[in-house]
């Protein structure tokens, strides 16, 4: 499942529905990002995410099914915010779950990376000297290709 | 022909979405670019630099010089950077 | 922080601890093992988790101090449960906060791989058949050494 | 001496624990198992198989035959399975 959000989300009450009623799963790997009050060494006050409404959905889920095709999960979930975001607030949940945790493990970090560089999504950053757009950072670009290599 | 930009490209622009008419020889996407460079000097500022713009058509990422028609759905936006550090 | 119990626990509150008053935080990976409802093409209808009080603890304090050690980590956790589990259940959950969600993801699978192998706790599954012990598998031996390579 | 089973081999040496007084001759692990096993029946079983069977000493894991004293907790044990699947 995939959702594009406004609102907080709970870790807890998504992760235990991504589970519910099914005995067959063994593992839940889950990835919470957060706003950091800081980067490229200067302080940032707030974060605000901008989106393509429709296309985002559809980069989503697609990111989701490629996920499913590549491993034998039980579920899975997607859900990241938009807006204006404060340091140590969450930004993004990702989560497999698996009858085994290699399977799990590795979807997950497959989720992540692919939706970093394959979602439109974007992140402009307001610090002391203003707001400044994020710019995409090519060890991203990396994470996401290694998935290409080896899926091909 | 429905356009929108995203994130710098939106503010560079000046607006978030427009509807235009191309002239008919406008038949790809470096016809598209090259028209609407000429419409403003905002338009081409922010299209100045086609490594550091990505585009969609239907919502579909598309590279090289693709085809575009008068119903399709062309968005202008830099590379994307959502997700978590 | 490490805890050894019976209880459950609730993993939405103890990932928000975890992240509390750090914004220099940028993800958090974290792993829920349950109990499955079979193993081997059998039906398993509880599980009981036997340790060794004392011991446990320590070998959980040093496999954490190990990834501490690996990684630029922010926080960490472990929480494994003892006792009689149900299909479903939660037994174990690991969580690992850092800048970045490389360090978050790698630290995050050594813990779990290193204390399947390391720390001592044993499963009994009762089945149709009665109950049986788990035996150790291969496949977690050889995910534990990966890391023992790779760190040496 | 104290010696701690666990899992299996808990069950089948029939106790959790015992405190136990080894011979003077008792000075390695090999030379305890050897005398565990001459005790009784379901010691012997239990520790049947050293491939089997994991020792920690004083909490822990020990590998080869390491010196023994009376002041020592030796605990017997399958090989571990905790975690999740």
């Amino acid at each position: 499942m995939i959702r594009v959000q406004q609102e907080d989300f709970d870790v807890g009450a998504e992760l235990a529905k991504l589970a519910a009623g099914n005995p067959g799963i063994g593992g839940i790997t889950s990835f919470v990002g957060t706003v950091r009050n800081h980067a490229e060494n200067q302080e940032i006050q707030a974060m605000t995410l901008e989106h393509y409404p429709g296309m985002t959905e559809k980069a989503l889920e697609d990111i989701e099914a490629e996920a499913r095709r590549r491993w034998p999960l039980e579920a899975s979930l997607i859900i990241h915010r938009v807006g204006r975001l404060e340091p140590g607030d969450r930004i993004v949940l990702v989560a497999t779950a698996s009858k085994h945790r290699e399977a799990a493990f590795e979807s997950c970090r497959f989720l992540i990376d692919w939706l970093k560089t394959k979602a439109p999504f974007w992140k402009q950053e307001e610090t002391v000297e203003g707001p400044r757009w994020v710019a995409a950072r090519a060890e991203d670009d990396a994470a996401a290709d290694r998935w290409t290599k080896e899926g091909a | 022909m429905k356009l929108y930009y995203f994130a710098w490209v939106r503010e560079k622009v000046g607006v978030k979405e427009e509807v235009l008419t191309p002239p008919e020889g406008v038949r790809d996407l470096a016809g598209l670019i090259a028209w609407l460079k000429e419409r403003s000097p905002a338009h081409a500022e922010a299209l100045a630099d086609p490594r550091m713009v990505r585009v969609a058509i239907n919502q579909n990422y598309v590279a090289g010089n693709p085809p575009v028609g008068p119903e399709d759905e062309i968005a202008f936006f830099p590379p994307v950077t959502g997700g978590a550090p």
